[in-house]
């Protein structure tokens, strides 16, 4: 059984480019890549927000209403549902002075368990050093 | 003339703004450019605020992104729809730049 | 009433600016004024036809399709267009495509203009 | 020998993000590694035959061709290329369609990864 | 006869977008406008280079040798030919370190008259102030 | 890790170089991020050659811009063609950043 591990750092905010959202949604297609694995190896991604893009994170994106589209919370929310570990820095949330309460946090109401997990940059870090490839955005 | 500029980036990559000198200005913030009006690094706000203009920012842009007008940082911004800007793009200015 | 014309040379389906554009033009229209919507570049992205709708990619054809029902003019950019491989065969119903001197048509009797360039 | 895997998010058709990939896939190539190139977004604008080749606008349908044939093994994003309008029936032969999966298939057992995306 | 004028301005390096390059086929489609137009109404397109926008007229540009791609210097020719003004910002190549002597000038070798002029920025400002309309890419 | 970087972009939207702390890395400067090796501004050179890194950048978009190996104002800086980016992807690094 083999792993590889894959890192998805988003550092712009969205919506201008698409590139921000099609990076929650290649995340999340771990959730099917075992078609083009043999059995037990496996694809794992973590997602990290740092820098302008912990601004993709704030709450109650009203995307849909306004362009027809999926705001990037709802695929945080479904990468959260997913079990992706999902990473925001902290340093930068606070430098843009959000707190826990700004940002979407969990996906509890479509029955996701895990939550967004806000880290100081050193352990993104570290997440970055275990990764077996790297993919900013 | 009298202009009414586009900001749609949150990072800049032109300086233009700093070099146009109309008799009038006007400064509209959308897409991305929505945060100059609603986000403090460091506690300071966006230097983009700091021009002698009349300013601006879209309604649906703001919402897009979780935001709304409570989050605006200063009242000098007003909070316009589409609507609002083809009026200013009439009638309170001749020329337009989107940067 | 006036004539504005807007000019979208973005490039991201996806991104907001041909949404932006194509919003701003329906709210001139709303208003009264004639408007004219070029496209070049990726822009002409809009311009072909039978484009799948998914709420994660900006799915502006229906959107434009009610737009020129009410009068908006479509022109994309030929040479851009053929430069992707969308040809007058796959072109939405009611676009125009024309060479840029197009554009430039449009502008001489517009009494506003919003070119959307910056990339 | 190893493998690379690139993947092209990006957008611009005449930019050099596209052509950037190309080169770097023909660069590996040479050299005996296996290239798997995909192209998400915008970039799967490579994806469509018959794009008209004009020295103004990035032309990369001939290079592709020619790299294919060599052994590049290009797919691109279905659901982004639907999005777009790009149908089955118009893609270039020898280019796949799947979904976004695929791509981190492929990065499952590259030695190495180039993910262009940085818009 | 009427003439409405178009200002150009290119503030950003090239390339990377094909948007700069478009900024001067647009200006040059000045040339074939009339076929839209009355008798005796015109067109007229200016061009200015500011900013980091002047990176796009440093001559001896070889895109066609490694890109298979027009280079913009050739646009720039091509505009000279067409009569068009095309400034590019004095302070801006100065900043650069940049001379006219590195800078794409004239279009004598394809038989064109006009030559770039290198201005004041203040000269630039006036020439938005005479146009109609203004296109910034 | 031995990181190499990809600088696409002369004006940079992001900070990201300052925060990446590999054990080894490598800057390559590719389309107009190759200004960043030959352009210097008000005679300061670009802040981007200030890391310690092995920094690299393609000759073919030098050329493309008008620019060659003599326009590179730091000798630091090494000339590379897209062969020798395989070479370095496979070699020296062992993963990579595109910012």
């Amino acid at each position: 059984m083999a792993t590889t591990k894959l890192g998805f750092i988003v550092q712009r905010p969205g919506l201008k480019s698409e590139n921000q959202k099609l990076a929650l949604t290649h995340a999340i297609a771990s959730q099917s890549v075992e078609i083009y694995l043999d059995d037990d190896d496996e694809v794992l991604c973590d997602v990290a927000f740092i820098g302008d893009g912990v601004l993709n994170c704030i709450k109650d994106q009203k995307t849909l209403e306004n362009y027809d589209l999926n705001s990037t919370e709802s695929h945080v929310k479904m990468g959260l549902l997913c079990d992706l570990n999902i990473f925001v820095c902290k340093e930068d949330l606070e430098k843009f002075g959000l707190s826990e309460s700004d940002i979407v946090m969990d996906a509890n109401e479509i029955g996701g368990d895990m939550d967004v997990r806000v880290v100081p940059y050193d352990e993104i870090t570290k997440m970055m050093e275990e990764m077996n490839h790297l993919l900013f955005f | 003339m009298k202009l009414v500029t586009f900001v749609s980036d949150y990072k800049m990559t032109v300086d233009t703004l700093d070099r146009l000198k109309p008799e009038k200005l006007g400064i509209i913030l959308c897409q991305n450019g929505v945060f100059h009006a609603t986000t403090k690094e460091n506690g300071n706000s966006s230097s983009l605020l700091n021009y002698t203009a009349d300013y601006y920012v879209l309604k649906e842009d703001l919402e897009s992104r979780g935001l709304t007008a409570e989050n605006v940082v200063d009242d000098k911004v007003k909070v316009i729809t589409f609507g609002d800007i083809v009026d200013l793009m009439f009638n309170e200015y001749d020329k337009t730049a989107w940067l | 009433m006036g004539k504005l014309t807007i000019g979208c040379f973005a490039s991201l389906v996806g991104s907001t600016n041909l949404d932006f554009a194509v919003k701003l033009s329906a709210a001139a229209l709303e208003k009264g004024h004639k408007v004219d919507l070029w496209v070049s570049g990726n822009g002409t992205m809009i311009s072909i036809e039978d484009q799948r709708p998914f709420k994660d990619y900006s799915s502006l054809q229906k959107p434009l399709e009610e737009l020129m029902a009410k009068g908006l003019n479509v022109t994309a950019c030929e040479a851009c267009a053929e430069a992707r491989g969308y040809h007058e065969n796959n072109t939405l119903e009611g676009v125009k495509r024309f060479s840029m001197d197009w554009y430039l048509g449009s502008a001489f009797d517009a009494d506003r203009m919003l070119h959307i360039g910056g990339e």
